[in-house]
């Protein structure tokens, strides 16, 4: 399951919105081998971007030594009930999934 | 040029022939080096203060190193990055992200660690760089049968 | 084993009226079914088994010593000296593998030590349910009773403390008898971790 | 290139203590447990349960899980119970497996054919197990313990719980019997006991971090019996009903805050 499905909760914190999104990622390495001892090859997200009604406030770079299935939390300065969060990532196989929420 | 912009122009360059990847920037070399002073090599990082201002909140024992969560917040005025770099990984540098206005210096993750290692956290803010660093111990759970 | 099979009619019927260790063993024949190297035979209890089960891991004292008596015959000792060599203990206390559905048979199975025991002082994760061992030979030396005795404990707990929860790691054919020396070697060698 | 200095000494590390140890080790599952992928999986369940398959080609919506066909509201934290239709008491995976058959037609061989997934493809019964627990948050545990053959499991699972077994004479209480204990980092939960059940039993199913993988109730069972070192407990049998219901009974009260994350 590559391009699985993604989850996000946006809630308003003490003077900022907590972001916590859930992606579902293989993060393979390339170093692992599989069942019948073929290396499964790198196959890992390496872009993810964090926009607030539109406008990015997050660009991230990150290796195949994230977690498989990443879970990530940031914070945003204010926010209100309402604000659109969009999430998204890139792969190195080119692909790619985004996911939208209002801040609750 | 210090190398990261280098590779965003590279990048921006790349994204006209191939539009899936627009504007994702993916600093190759930074990401491939093998040791940590290659990584800050190709991320254009010289010198780093020590910073009581930046903290590492993390277990000091991992009972799992596929799993291990790391929680990050600068108290660094100006803050505009912030960079993960396992020391004793394959390959240290693990993560970068850039804030933009409107978001705060934090960030939570779960990393692999291949072995027990030093963490190491860089800020990058209005030009300058500071780091600070905790081990953790990766350990054995569960019954290993 | 007639002394458990006499001892074991006195006891049934004051404890676990409902259901019996006989009804769980049939129950279990029905639900289950071989994998493997895990055959059938497994979920048959023996004497040792039984007796635990029915008294809650206390038989009273004469059955206890009565078993543990039978449990002893089964140790073999082999000729010559019982020390190994402790680095290879180390590698057999640290492996968790051995006699699984899923652990191909023959292959060399570990002692899971570091499961229930603090040995190496090197190595933080380690199990509490059994006794700490740091420092087991610093205390009592490695004269040959002593050996005699890890030797025998690792082949068979239940020989010394009939209800232990330690597996009988000779007796049960997970540990071939070089490996329990080895085992000897790395709780009594003065050059052991365990000995720091 | 210019070497970084740093003060090793600010970083020096000692030997922790047992206590520590500890500690941190629960500072580490309470950090990854705030972060579970475990809802990622609800999706796909969900999909499943309403997926038409099997020869009458038809989905799992109409099942009966104890609160009326299709009913997914509480019915995760009011099991295992006793199902008059087929006159025994199931678990969640055992009355999936009942529907399975029943409404799709299904045979037994085909439906269990692969009941424990990997990383890469999670199983059915994993996949549905993380959606219908899901929609159970917030409902106190309440398996049924009315009826006799209800009381009849819960007594098999007690018993079972202590009997010693094996190629290695192993209970469930040789680990889980004394408290205070772990294997390796692993903390042992007391699990004939109602403190230590409640919290446990309220997370299952869950998502396992060491193998990224979904785990059920009757995987853990498996996976407990396998390193009992006994032969294997055959899926959403009796006896594996019956430990889960034992178990189960013993949380009763707590409310439901699954699905977990596990080591």
């Amino acid at each position: 399951m590559a391009a699985g499905p993604m989850k996000m909760r946006a809630s308003l914190g003490a003077g900022f919105t907590d972001v916590r999104v859930l992606m579902t990622h293989p993060m393979e390495t390339g170093l692992r081998k599989d069942a019948d001892g073929k290396i499964v090859p790198q196959h890992f997200i390496q872009n993810l971007t964090v926009k607030m009604n539109g406008k990015t406030v997050i660009d991230a770079q990150i290796s195949q030594a994230v977690s498989r299935n990443p879970v990530f939390s940031f914070r945003l300065k204010g926010g209100a009930k309402g604000d659109k969060i969009e999430v998204s990532w890139l792969d190195n196989h080119g692909e790619s999934a985004a996911i939208e929420a209002a801040v609750a | 040029m210090n190398p990261l912009r280098r590779t965003l122009i590279a990048a921006l360059a790349f994204a006209i022939a191939r539009p899936l990847a627009a504007l994702a920037a993916w600093n190759k070399e930074a990401f491939s080096a093998k040791t940590p002073g290659d990584a800050l090599k190709g991320l254009g990082i010289g010198n780093a203060t020590p910073s009581k201002d930046l903290q590492i909140e993390a277990p000091e024992i991992a009972e799992n190193g596929a799993v291990v969560p790391i929680e990050i917040a600068s108290a660094i005025a100006g803050t505009s990055a912030l960079i993960v770099m396992i020391e004793k990984n394959p390959f240290p540098l693990t993560a970068r992200f850039d804030f933009k206005e409107g978001a705060l210096p934090f960030v939570k993750l779960n990393v692999k660690m291949g072995e027990t290692s030093d963490v190491r956290v860089l800020a990058e803010a209005g030009g300058k760089y500071f780091t600070a660093t905790q081990e953790i111990k990766v350990t054995i759970g569960g019954c290993g049968g | 084993m007639r002394r458990t099979a006499l001892a074991l009619a006195l006891l049934a019927p004051a404890v676990w009226a409902d259901p019996t260790p006989q009804d769980i063993q049939r129950i279990m024949q029905r639900d289950f079914h071989p994998r493997g190297q895990a055959t059938m035979e497994r979920v048959v209890q023996d004497g040792v088994q039984r007796v635990c089960t029915e008294t809650h891991d206390r038989p009273p004292p004469d059955l206890a010593k009565a078993l543990e008596a039978d449990q002893m015959k089964t140790i073999v000792y082999p000729e010559g000296s019982l020390m190994g060599d402790w680095r290879r203990g180390e590698a057999i206390a640290q492996g968790g593998r051995g006699l699984t559905w899923n652990d191909k048979p023959g292959d060399p199975a570990g002692g899971s030590c570091y499961n229930c025991h603090e040995l190496s002082p090197r190595e933080l994760s380690h199990g509490t349910i059994g006794p700490s061992l740091r420092r087991f030979g610093s205390a009592r030396g490695s004269s040959s009773e002593v050996q005699r005795y890890v030797y025998g404990k690792v082949y068979n707990a239940k020989a010394y403390n009939v209800c232990s929860q330690m597996p009988r790691l000779g007796a049960s054919g997970t540990l071939t008898s070089a490996q329990i020396k080895d085992l000897v070697a790395l709780l009594l060698d003065p050059a052991s971790p365990v000995n720091e | 290139m210019r070497l970084i200095a740093f003060a090793a000494a600010l970083f020096a590390s000692c030997a922790a203590s047992a206590q520590d140890v500890g500690k941190e080790i629960q500072r580490y599952r309470q950090m990854v447990a705030e972060g579970s992928p475990a809802e990622l999986f609800e999706l796909p369940g969900e999909e499943l349960w309403k997926k038409p398959q099997g020869p009458k080609n038809v989905s799992l919506e109409r099942c009966d899980l104890g609160e009326g066909p299709g009913v997914l509201k509480g019915a995760y934290a009011h099991l295992p119970r006793y199902f008059k239709d087929a006159d025994r008491v199931m678990d969640l995976e055992s009355r999936l497996l009942y529907c399975m058959s029943t409404l799709q037609g299904r045979s037994r061989d085909e439906a269990t054919a692969r009941v424990f997934g990997s990383a890469e493809r999670p199983s059915e019964f994993e996949l549905l197990s993380i959606y219908i627990a899901g929609e159970s948050r917030g409902v106190r545990i309440e398996p049924g313990m009315s009826q006799p053959k209800e009381k009849a499991t819960y007594e098999l699972g007690r018993a079972l719980y202590f009997h010693r077994v094996g190629a290695w004479d192993f209970s469930c209480a040789s680990c889980h019997g004394d408290e205070g204990k772990r294997i390796r980092m692993q903390e042992l939960p007391v699990l004939y006991k109602p403190q230590y059940a409640r919290p446990v039993i309220a997370s299952w199913p869950a998502y396992r971090v060491s193998t990224s993988q979904v785990i059920t109730l009757q995987w853990r069972m498996n996976d407990c019996y396998r390193q009992m070192r006994t032969p294997e407990p055959t899926f959403g049998s009796e006896t594996t009903v019956a430990l889960i219901h034992f178990l189960t009974v013993t949380a009763r009260g707590e409310p439901y805050h699954g699905p977990g994350n596990k080591r």
